[in-house]
């Protein structure tokens, strides 16, 4: 489905409960002075509040919205991979849907993370080059890899990424590609090249994604840019690409997931978008498309990762091990329709028979050889690299 | 005199610890939570950061000042000129609807002006959004634009200038019609009747009276528009596009994104020493009462 | 932004500064000049509503719409679907209740801090008080991403984790400012030798707050709740640095936007709209009755 | 002017007065205020009589509306006690006393009718409803505003609300009634008129009013004995007649009506009569006002207006004195001529001619002898700056 999501806290999550214990014990007295302590007090009492609500051996999973099996809307729904996991493992699971963008998310676990707090979930599930940085710094745990059997299961390439050398801090949940998706009743052809993009007869007709690396990477690519070892000198062509765009008003505008309706709105004639996006988009609407540039697309993986301080790593592991069992990995896969990490999930569809089947041939789902020699993942950008890489983006998106 | 002072003035009192004592939660809530982040946002923006994780040490950087002018001179001159448009716009259709609740709302004078209130209680981004609906390439707006003969085809509001303003004008208009509303309903309207005498035409006697006495209203107004406009980011992230961007827009980023500190907590501070500047030399000739609204 | 009773805080200090005058208004079909003039003007401030309600009746339309996608932005049928399942959104009412509850506490705290600091204010005269009356407007004129920014730098690396009690903390903060300036603005024209002379007539300090003062003041503390209630529900900018993993309505409102916009967003929106214009409308009732001679 | 006189004579101080014939109901003893450094009433002293108008008059600033607010409650005294029907009330805050206060502005509750406002006091004392309906009744009846107890305050003219304001108060029936400047609002013909209604209501309620005013001739018109002040001073205490014709301070002399003062010098007291020397020389003969006074003092002649006339009129009576001057202006004022004057020593003396004064035999710059009757002059026991000699008067 879609791969940037809202932040949704559960009635149970943190802040929820620290809401709770603060209305509960000071109510409404409103004495005024003694107020601002009290709030204060409360908010620190929070810090210790949040891993106790987590102690009694529960998971938590900190996870995108819309990014798992939900049975008639239902999270915790029977034949959901949440609740079969539960009877499975008698490990009580809290899910919350919290990540919204990866950065923002960043800046909240941060200020904890620096201090060597719990930030409360065991698992928590950023994008790739995001999860690099956390490993980098320190913050997350080495993952019990033999209480993961399963983990054998896993597509080769996306074990040992650039962002995880050694594989021992992160482990995959879901991958996509980004490319160019289009409004055919508006472009009146279908388009396959960056290019295109920056063709003025639809000026003031493009979007271009917020998410950096989708972005500069697929203009970068079409430059003949190789992202595997990203220096800011070495993409510098790229930024200035972009920047004219922008300068010459070519570029509309950049968005997250919104992208999809000023689409289908008209709005935008084309623009970068994701490949599960679009497969339910294009589903509703024959004239939207979507294609993978001649020069190539990105491919990006989400991971799990376990944070520093988090006080269920055994269940964690388990949850892991479970996911990465073909026939489960293939039910959440039904779902939310990205690209599994796990070997076996496009035998395991056409076993689950009807719509899933039909994934099973789906080459946004399972892109062939030739599809996936086109595609690149970031390489490791050191911090100073992609300071730079963030500021100059950064100018360019207008902030 | 002084003795006799405790009957005059409405019977003000002169307290010694009554006040203090009366004030002083409020005004320690916002020591605590306005005046010391404050200092510690001058604090940070003196901070350099050794890498872009790391704390901000306090280190007399001034550079980030510089930094604030050099690099985002572009964001602080739109948002100036953006919001000063916006308060303009508010201005010219504020005060002909202020003006004409205070002089023919009659007895419907506080439904007329508590109607001016009511949008302010829809959330403003849903307003907002709602604008987006309404503006869109082929939305009922557009259509009957493009209707009109000479206009370009490609002619649109959304992601566009003339968005941003609109947006931003809209939202804040309510803060520029109440206190010249206000200030009109202080009028004695027969004032103008004795101009119209002086004068001759109501016009004149608009000019030379009402327009004068009202003033006061248009100043808080203004203040009241410009202001948050001058540090909104929300409007151009629905109504803009990357060459709309405002000052607001970068310090969001910086602080939340970028991890920047320093140089976002540079930026807020220079946009609001301009604005408190502003404020002050307000204040200082026309009093704070206006601001109240 | 004062709604329904006197909008006008210096009505109330008018009325009793003069008494015997009645409150003029009757000739002022008279004022506004020519005949045309006033038609032109009439015109004028119908599109001014207009343009203020278009977003208002776009927003209340397509809580009828039937969207074939995730957002409710283009029309795609009538449903009355969305009214019968006002809260079939489950986060989104969520945030709603927790929008409600944060503006609640918000704004009791706000409302007993900062009529406190308007009744010193308004009632004594001390050595600081011109100080103290441009520090409060100070909160108002600061940009709210200024706000927002210093606070989360007080709260950054605090023992501090961000959530309700940051976010009431905050609204708390832009709410005392605005309670004590609305109601310092209400309770400047008070009269206080009227404590006096109940006082005088027998009673005690407290029932003469009960029956007099504070029946007066009364009006001008409801026009403060009301707007800080609106200042506090509508809030994201400071709420958005302040928030850590809660959510507040306009907060779940934008992070859904990137994903999906339910109509339910309408539909509870419409819901506050219709609870504030009836507010409205009644206390423009009460008021009329109130103010007929 | 008001005809009960209690006392021979006006002199400041105790005793001043109500003198055991009536039984007292406010006592200041030896009150003082002060603000900080500043002194607002340095001592206040005296009794006041049950049923009595007592009027408090002096300049803005004279300490007149502190003392009230003292008397009220409203402050404290920083020395002295305030007894109310002999019970000290010095440190009983306003709500507990019982008195009564007609503030300046009326302070009439904006927010309730006419007729809340009045039961205020009675309901606070927790009258009755049935009692507090007929005493309001009645104390609209007697203030002559019975209909109008459904409106609100600012539905009522000024000098309606002045009634209500005042009926609030007496309905309490307080142990007196204090009026702080109660008329100042009002314009001049309103005023007048409601002077007099104050005197019916208090004669019809029977109780004591202490009455704070900064205008001699309001108080003159009303008060049975005037206290009249300034910083912070009580100066005289007297009925109208005594302050008006026998003042004891060159100031109580200037403020109440318009006086000529002269500074003389007493060369000698026999009997009832004292001679005394003037600056220029001349000698006058004067009654001693049941005063001893010791030859040599320094002390002021005065001789108010109407009592000079010009040498060729009749002198009612025995001849007092005269004065040679020269005329330096005539102003007809109807029943009178204002005609001032000049003495050789540069004094400038005002009389006011009546026509069998034959004013039409003077003009401007004519020399004429200004004259008065022996009983027409008065010793005030009290010198003033020779500067200050000739005419004084309050406003």
């Amino acid at each position: 489905m879609t791969k940037r999501r809202i932040s949704t806290p559960s009635p149970t999550s943190q802040a929820d409960l620290s809401r709770r214990k603060f209305l509960g014990t000071s109510g409404l007295a409103l004495g005024g002075l003694a107020l601002g302590p009290a709030l204060l007090a409360a908010c620190s009492s929070d810090s210790s509040g949040g891993d106790a609500s987590s102690g009694d051996n529960e998971l938590w999973f900190d996870n995108w919205t819309l990014y798992i099996d939900k049975p008639e809307g239902e999270l915790y729904g029977k034949g959901g991979t949440l609740d079969s996991f539960q009877k499975a493992s008698g490990q009580k699971i809290k899910y919350t849907e919290g990540i919204n963008d990866n950065n923002e998310y960043f800046a909240k676990i941060q200020p904890l993370l620096s201090q060597d707090k719990p930030i409360g979930p065991d698992i928590i599930a950023l994008t790739f080059w995001m999860a690099g940085r956390l490993t980098t710094l320190g913050w997350v745990e080495k993952l019990p890899l033999d209480k993961i059997p399963n983990s054998a299961n896993l597509i080769e390439s996306l074990t040992k990424p650039p962002s995880d050398p050694t594989g021992e801090y992160s482990l995959p949940w879901q991958a996509g590609m980004a490319g160019i998706a289009y409004n055919k009743s508006v472009t009146g052809r279908a388009l396959n090249s960056v290019d295109d993009l920056f063709d003025p007869a639809f000026k003031g007709k493009i979007g271009m994604l917020l998410e950096m690396r989708d972005t500069i990477g697929l203009i970068a690519m079409s430059l003949g840019i190789d992202l595997a070892t990203p220096t800011f000198e070495k993409f510098q062509p790229a930024f200035d690409k972009l920047k004219e765009g922008v300068d010459s008003g070519q570029i509309r505008q950049f968005t997250g997931n919104d992208y999809v309706d000023d689409l289908e709105q008209g709005s935008f004639a084309a623009c970068i978008g994701w490949s599960g996006d679009v497969v339910q988009l294009s589903a509703s609407n024959p004239d939207i498309g979507f294609s993978i540039p001649e020069s190539g697309g990105t491919l990006w993986f989400d991971t799990m990762q376990i944070p520093v301080g988090a006080s269920n790593v055994e269940g964690a592991a388990e949850w892991m091990n479970y996911v990465y069992d073909p026939v489960n990995a293939a039910k959440i896969t039904a779902e939310v329709q990205y690209i599994s990490p796990v070997q076996g999930v496009q035998e395991e569809l056409r076993k689950m028979g009807g719509d899933a089947a039909a994934l099973a041939d789906s080459q946004l789902i399972f892109p062939d050889a030739s599809t996936l020699a086109t595609l690149q993942s970031w390489g490791n950008l050191d911090e100073e690299e992609e300071a730079l890489f963030d500021a100059e983006f950064a100018k360019i998106t207008g902030a | 005199m002084a003795a006799d002072t405790s009957s005059d003035d409405r019977g003000l009192r002169k307290g010694k610890w009554a006040p203090y004592g009366l004030l002083s939660p409020g005004i320690l809530w916002l020591v605590l939570f306005f005046l010391v982040p404050v200092m510690i946002l001058v604090r940070t923006a003196l901070s350099s950061k050794a890498s872009r994780f790391a704390n901000p040490e306090f280190s007399w950087q001034f550079s980030n000042f510089t930094s604030a002018f050099t690099d985002y001179g572009p964001q602080f001159a739109r948002s100036f000129l953006f919001a000063g448009i916006a308060t303009v716009s508010a201005i010219l259709i504020g005060y002909p609807l202020a003006y004409w609740i205070a002089t023919q709302g009659g007895r419907w004078k506080n439904l007329l002006i508590g109607l001016v209130v009511v949008p302010f209680f829809t959330s403003y981004l849903i307003r907002t959004i709602a604008w987006t609906s309404l503006l869109k390439d082929d939305g009922v707006i557009l259509n009957v634009i493009h209707a009109i003969p000479f206009v370009p085809q490609d002619f649109r509001l959304l992601a566009t200038p003339a968005g941003v303003i609109g947006g931003l004008t809209y939202n804040f208009l309510s803060f520029m019609i109440l206190p010249i509303y206000v200030s009109l309903e202080k009028i004695d309207f027969r004032l103008t009747e004795a101009a119209a005498d002086l004068y001759g035409t109501p016009w004149q006697a608009f000019k030379k009276v009402v327009l004068p006495l009202s003033m006061p209203g248009v100043f808080a107004g203004s203040l009241l528009v410009f202001i948050p406009a001058a540090g909104d980011y929300l409007n151009n992230r629905y109504l803009g596009s990357p060459k709309t961007s405002m000052i607001g827009t970068v310090v969001q980023d910086k602080f939340l994104v970028q991890f920047d500190y320093p140089v976002a907590a540079a930026l807020s501070l220079v946009l609001m020493a301009i604005i408190t500047t502003m404020v002050l030399i307000y204040s200082k000739f026309l009093g704070t009462e206006g601001l109240a609204v | 932004m004062v709604m329904s009773e006197g909008v006008a805080p210096p009505y109330l200090s008018r009325e009793l500064e003069q008494p015997g005058k009645t409150r003029k208004g009757s000739t002022s079909s008279q004022r506004a000049g020519s005949r045309w003039g006033r038609r032109i003007l009439t015109a004028f401030a119908c599109l001014v509503y207009l343009y203020l309600f278009l977003p208002l009746i776009n927003i209340i339309v397509f809580t009828f719409n039937d969207p074939a996608g995730r957002y409710n932005i283009s029309w795609d049928g009538f449903t009355i679907n969305n009214w019968l399942d006002p809260f079939k959104d489950q986060e989104l009412t969520n945030a709603f209740i927790r929008s409600l509850e944060v503006a609640v506490l918000s704004i009791s705290i706000a409302l007993i801090m900062g009529s406190l600091v308007a009744i010193a204010l308004a009632r004594y005269r001390f050595t600081g008080s011109r100080g103290i009356e441009i520090f409060l407007v100070l909160p108002l004129t600061t940009p709210e991403i200024v706000l927002g920014a210093s606070l989360y730098q007080l709260f950054l690396g605090r023992k501090v984790v961000f959530g309700f009690s940051t976010v009431v903390i905050a609204h708390v903060m832009f709410c005392v400012s605005f309670v004590a300036l609305t109601v310092k603005a209400r309770v400047r024209g008070f009269d206080w030798t009227l404590e006096d002379a109940a006082m005088d007539l027998g009673a005690s300090p407290w029932r003469s707050f009960r029956k007099i003062t504070f029946p007066l003041i009364l009006p001008g503390i409801v026009a403060a709740a009301l707007l800080s209630f609106a200042l506090s529900l509508d809030d994201y900018i400071v709420t958005d640095f302040t928030k850590g993993e809660f959510t507040t309505f306009p907060i779940q409102v934008n992070n859904a936007f990137r994903v999906s916009f339910p109509p339910q967003v309408n539909v509870l929106a419409t819901i506050v709209l219709i609870v504030s214009v009836l507010l409205l409308v009644l206390t423009s009732v009460r008021s009329e009755k109130g103010v007929t001679r | 002017m008001n005809e009960v006189l209690l006392g021979e004579e006006g002199t400041p101080g105790h005793g001043a007065a109500v003198a055991g014939t009536a039984d007292v109901v406010i006592r200041l003893e030896n009150v003082v205020k002060k603000f900080g450094e500043y002194t607002a009433v340095e001592s206040a002293d005296f009794d006041i009589a049950e049923g009595e108008f007592f009027s408090m008059l002096g300049p803005s600033g004279c300490g007149k509306t502190t003392t009230l607010r003292m008397i009220a409650g409203f402050e404290q005294p920083t020395a002295g006690r305030i007894l109310l029907d002999g019970v000290d009330v010095s440190k009983t805050p306003p709500h507990k006393r019982n008195v009564n206060t007609v503030f300046q502005n009326y302070a009439l509750f904006p927010h309730m009718s006419v007729f809340d406002n009045v039961a205020f006091g009675l309901r606070n004392a927790k009258v009755p409803e049935a009692d507090v309906t007929k005493r309001v009744t009645d104390l609209l009846e007697i203030v002559r505003l019975p209909e109008y107890a459904k409106r609100r305050p600012n539905q009522l003219s000024g000098g309606q609300q002045q009634r209500i304001a005042l009926a609030r108060a007496l309905v309490n029936l307080p142990k007196a009634l204090l009026l702080d400047e109660p008329l100042g609002a009002l314009d001049l013909k309103l005023r007048q008129a409601m002077q007099l209604e104050l005197k019916r209501i208090q004669r019809e309620v029977g109780i004591t009013f202490i009455f704070v005013t900064h205008d001699q001739e309001e108080a003159l018109t009303m008060s049975d004995r005037i206290a009249v002040m300034t910083q912070g001073r009580t100066d005289q205490i007297g009925t109208p007649t005594q302050i008006y014709h026998q003042p004891t301070t060159a100031f109580v002399a200037g403020f109440i009506g318009t006086a000529n003062l002269l500074p003389v010098t007493v060369r000698s007291h026999e009997g009832t009569t004292v001679t005394v020397d003037s600056r220029t020389g001349s000698q006058f003969r004067v009654p001693s006002g049941g005063r001893s006074h010791q030859p040599g003092s320094e002390v002021t002649l005065m001789i108010r207006p109407e009592r000079l006339v010009p040498s060729f009129a009749p002198v009612d009576g025995v001849a007092g004195g005269s004065i040679p001057t020269t005329v330096t202006s005539l102003v007809f004022q109807g029943p009178v001529v204002r005609c001032e004057v000049q003495t050789d020593v540069g004094s400038a003396l005002v009389a006011h001619l009546g026509p069998e004064d034959d004013p039409g035999r003077l003009s401007v710059g004519s020399r004429v002898d200004m004259t008065w009757a022996y009983e027409g002059a008065y010793l005030v026991p009290e010198a003033i700056d020779p500067e200050a000699a000739g005419i004084t008067q309050s406003n």
